[in-house]
């Protein structure tokens, strides 16, 4: 049936830095040798701690882990481009980001270790804690944006979540507000291709995520995301443009969740060998060595060096995390409102009881 | 002192909420241009602004979702969800988020939020429109449950709800919205969350009721005078954490309880009130307890509503059998 | 930034009827002399079905109701172009669908006037119960349209929708899936501007709602929603689509709520009349009339007998709703379970005591 | 026979009632290829087709709500929710619309649906993933309510539950997921809704529990024994419509009575229990009724979760109390 086109859109792409390494320098984004080598740093020291994070619980020391593997340049190159007062809501997959974000590794491992200490962020630092239903943090985003906006403060809200959590209805409703109400908010999702064992194809019959955003009246953009510099310009670009009073953006990272969902899942059930493979060959941080290497950024003795400092600050990471004391009984009760109420401290009492009475 | 009613009372209590902090706002569907369908915040946006009195999309988990966000970064949201059935799309956010961030945070992060919302029937509205959904607020660790039934409380239990640290589900019984009007002073007052209200002070026996339902009760305690029977009436106004000890007290100097509510009557919170006196004051019961409440159904189109709600009859059978036992 | 285009979307419009009733031949759809009279007396009958539905809500003789006023021919238009073995999924405000499907007037008086039997259809009709929740409804439709194709029944399902639906977790969810299942269910939005006193331009920052289907990777169409020959001739391509197995599309329908929302509501509150009044030119009924006027279809005789064939169908119904004996008190119990447990059984005696005793 | 775990015994009904009934199917996120995070659903597959066990994309509401479409319609949808902390989003279509659908239609329409969740804590898992909703389902209208606690009983209450013609909820005890094995025939059986069992007979008190608490309070029960204690435990198994009978019956034999969830307290299913005791055998009760529960409290994560759990020295106190009175 012949109709009149009444609106045309367009879904764009980045990449800056292709696999091999080769950049485009006009896509380039402005970042010192010294900052390119931060993020270098910053991507070997999550790959570090995210190996180790694994084994620690495979040998029982911490509990269930969702490791970053391969998603280092979505993760770092987003979270590079905050500002500290720039609010960071993430999924439980941001160890890479809550890293770069400031956050000790001690802490991400207590959280992992089962210990809610872990996400009491220190003070003056504006990262929201872990949310584990998918989705659900995107509502939490956009009205912490909205409250800057209303303040009139110059930050920005950005929140992390995966292809799976696109097709929540949170997802859906935090979209929409943000663009009827123009918020400063900045939409990171981590297109890794996988929802645990569900492929994207799956997850949506569209063919890219950016194209989403189409339906809430803003921009959406798909990137390389195992391409920190493409990662850092689009995001960095958003912010601004949130920051400027032009609203929201979504930003999909076309990226690979190379290992398996959590330490409690095997991949090898549901996804072929050979597709793993395929993406190895994209790995981010052996593309930005190349890049690198190429402009004199990254020799042999550095890369040792850097490799070396991060297995160092992990081992002590997670020595801190091991020497924290347990957490207290009473804490399970103390947060549940700011004053306890008298059925709580019956509660209390009773377990108090219970345990005095020696039995546990 | 002007006499106002309850939705007059929660018109009030928001205004001047919004003129002492400039951190609250309203957002809601209706709740600016219309000022709500209920009125209940005719006015504030004239007076607030577009900014602070916020007509949103059709999204009841997207407005509490939203609002807990503010509410960590510095605002203290009053989220109108329309009506009780629109509760239930919020659900997740409230039980998994709204109670939970001051806990998961250990205290670093805390949601000042008040999610309004009008409740229960007796209006004839269409399905949905006549839910009283207080239970599953009242089973939600880290949530606070307010329903007034006159509008002094009204004013001063949502000025508490406003400024209290924590999250805030305020059911508000539309059937006595307009229903009667009282004295109800202009400027500063609260009143405690956590504390029930004597209403009718007896001795034969306590009635235990919350919302819509206390007017009902009252009536029937004066019916029941004609009858010799003295009964006390208990408004329990926060119905999470509960006032235990006021409960306590009465039941244990009459010995009798009927516990009236509206909700669905299996795991209500008159299940829980009749567990606690179970548990606190067995040896002063002369007789076993009385639940009257609404049916184990689906709350019924408008044609059969008087016979769900629990009436002046059936809790007048109640009050019998616990006396006459 | 420059960026790579990967992808592109376009919207088209559909209008066959302009405000003067002047038809586009080339795209008219394939509609006889009878059947196009047809679709006229069902839009007289919905109005004027309508408009003494306002009035008996007015008088008290049924509750609250939501009036259709304004968007006869999308409802008409699209309930018309349904197969009678097609499941139909509405909200509150298709009286009007309702009625071109077979339900007997007496029966949505009935529903609107606080009784449960307005909503047990004959059997062998095939319209869902309404759907109060905004946008819920949505997914009944999308798993009875599933249903249908794990059977190879040769159905679809239509489910009817505001602007302010779009909004919903629950909309969302049910695009979503029918798009990567290919579900046969068509999405017919009836974008009539307003969602109670929220204006659409509050409700979404799209330009249009059909861009929406975009985010799901399926078609979306914008269609002139007072144009009933617009309407039927999408919803047929639609339906005739998802019939051999193309999958689902979304139907904008733009139109103009011309009455309250509900009886319950003051339009006027809100908006302006002169908004109303640009509207009113567009009437649909009166675009047809028109245009049947110049094909010979219509006369001031006709017009009339229509009217009154009308009104003497509406005074039936009305009568017949109001001689339906009141349901029984047992009939809050009898449907809550296919058969009563325990507690119910109980509390039905002595609710029954209670009534015998004499006090209601 | 062979003998079988619980989860395996979830297989078995679900492969059994796809083989028996044609219109099952089954759907979630990640039942397909995967087999289910818990392997509930593995073969499954293999075995039926992509066109009866659906893989699904993530979002909880769209699951139920498009299963409900689906029975509507003619089919016997199976859906799991993958974890007891996500049945939440899917709250609204299961109070608004599984459970009022056939009262609406008045008859004209049924759900003929299962939700299946694992449900509670004790295996260490992050937060969201240790819930125990099921109070939330016994105070909504028009859904039943299951927790098996043995590998027989959940093949017998899962294929009642499927062949029901009402909308049940089906909650799976995780932690005892692979707890133990039991001989669990192949081949059709079902054990209807609506019945409790008594797990241990005893004279000296009533210990009323259901879901992963069972084996804890057979043990305490065990240990009572050599206390000179000899108490009954009640599996409670379907948790609504509840067995009232079955109660009334052990309670009024024994006169006392210690109730164990491991929900929070207020407004869990216990004090359902407990106030329906207090109605129908109060004068029986030799003691008031002791509540073992979880607190009012977020279950916390796994450093603190075995002191959230009650455990046998908390359910032995009870006991203790009760018996001491
Ligand atoms: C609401 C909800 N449903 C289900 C789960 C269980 N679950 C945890 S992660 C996950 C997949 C998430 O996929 P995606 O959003 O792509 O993020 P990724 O794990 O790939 O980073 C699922 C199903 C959950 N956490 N929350
Ligand atoms: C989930 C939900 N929230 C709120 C309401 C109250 N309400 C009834 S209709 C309506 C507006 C719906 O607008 P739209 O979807 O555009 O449909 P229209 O009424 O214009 O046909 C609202 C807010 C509701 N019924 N359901
Ligand atoms: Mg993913
Ligand atoms: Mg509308």
């Amino acid at each position: 049936m012949p109709k009149e086109i009444i609106r045309k859109f367009e879904v764009p792409y980045l990449q800056v830095l292709d696999e091999e390494g080769r950049c485009d320098e006009g896509l380039m984004p402005d970042l010192t040798g010294e900052e390119i080598k931060e993020l270098y740093e910053f991507m070997v020291l999550v790959r570090t701690f995210d190996e180790k994070a694994v084994k620690l619980q495979r040998m029982g020391r911490i509990g269930t882990y969702a490791p970053v593997l391969g998603q280092e340049a979505s993760q770092i190159g987003s979270a590079y481009a905050m500002e500290d007062e720039d609010w960071m809501f993430p999924s439980y997959r941001e160890n890479g980001s809550y890293i770069v974000r400031g956050v000790p590794m001690a802490m991400v491992l207590r959280y992992w270790a089962g210990d809610e200490r872990g996400c009491q962020m220190p003070e003056g630092m504006n990262n929201f804690t872990v949310a584990i239903p998918v989705g659900t943090q995107v509502l939490h985003a956009v009205g912490a944006a909205w409250a800057f906006k209303m303040r009139k403060e110059k930050r920005v809200a950005m929140v992390y979540f995966g292809d799976g959590a696109t097709s929540k209805g949170d997802f859906h409703e935090g979209m929409n507000f943000a663009g009827v109400f123009q918020i400063p908010v900045v939409f990171l999702c981590q297109n890794n291709q996988w929802a645990i064992s569900v492929p994207i194809t799956r997850q949506t019959a569209a063919e890219t995520l950016a194209q989403k955003a189409i339906a809430y009246g803003f921009e959406g953009v798909r990137v390389d995301g195992n391409d920190v510099f493409a990662v850092y310009k689009s995001t960095l670009d958003a912010l601004e443009k949130a920051r400027a009073g032009g609203g929201p953006t979504f930003i999909e990272c076309l990226t690979y969740r190379m290992g398996d969902h959590t330490t409690a899942d095997d991949a090898s059930r549901y996804r072929s060998q050979e597709e793993v493979e395929a993406w190895r060959v994209k790995d981010p941080i052996e593309r930005l060595r190349k890049y690198m290497e190429g402009k004199g950024l990254w020799s042999k003795d550095y890369g040792a060096k850097v490799q070396e400092e991060a297995e160092e600050r992990v081992r002590k990471a997670v020595e801190e995390m091991e020497a924290t004391p347990e957490p207290e009984v009473e804490d399970i009760f103390r947060y549940t409102f700011e004053e306890m109420p008298q059925n709580l401290e019956e509660e209390l009492q009773e377990l108090r009881e219970a345990l005095t009475e020696g039995r546990k | 002192m002007t006499k106002i009613n309850i939705v007059q009372a929660v018109n009030m209590a928001l205004r001047e909420e919004m003129a002492r902090d400039k951190s609250v706002v309203v957002l809601g569907e209706d709740v600016g241009r219309n000022g709500g369908v209920f009125r209940a915040t005719e006015g504030l946006l004239q007076e607030f602004g577009e900014e602070r009195v916020i007509d949103t999309p059709l999204a009841e988990s997207g407005i509490v979702g939203i609002s807990i966000g503010m509410a960590v970064c510095g605002m203290r949201p009053v989220a109108e969800i329309q009506f009780d059935g629109f509760l239930y799309p919020a659900l997740d956010q409230i039980i998994s988020h709204a109670g939970r961030i001051r806990t998961r945070s250990r205290g670093r992060y805390r949601v000042p939020l008040v999610v309004r919302a009008p409740c229960s029937g007796g209006i004839h509205a269409p399905e949905h429109h006549s839910e009283s959904p207080e239970a599953y607020f009242a089973h939600t660790p880290g949530v606070k449950v307010v329903m007034p039934s006159t509008p002094y409380d009204t004013k001063g239990l949502l000025a508490a709800a406003i400024r209290d640290p924590d999250p805030v589900i305020f059911l508000e019984p539309k059937k006595i919205y307009r229903a009667f009007k009282e004295e109800v002073p202009e400027g500063d007052y609260t009143i405690p969350l956590g504390e029930a209200k004597v209403v009718r002070e007896g001795s034969a026996l306590s009635i235990i009721t919350w919302g819509a339902m206390v007017p009902l009760c009252k009536t029937v305690a004066e019916e029941a005078k004609g009858k010799g029977i003295d009964a006390e009436v208990i408004d329990l106004r926060t119905l999470s954490p509960l006032d235990t000890k006021s409960i306590k007290a009465s039941v244990e100097k009459t010995g009798r309880a009927v516990i009236v509510q509206e909700a669905p009557r299996s795991c209500g919170l008159g299940a829980e009130v009749a567990a606690l006196i179970g548990e606190k004051s067995l040896l002063y019961l002369k007789a076993p307890i009385e639940r009257v409440a609404g049916f184990d159904t689906p709350f019924p189109l408008y044609r059969l509503e008087k016979y769900y709600l629990p009436d002046a009859a059936r809790v007048m059978r109640a009050v019998d059998r616990v006396m006459r036992y």
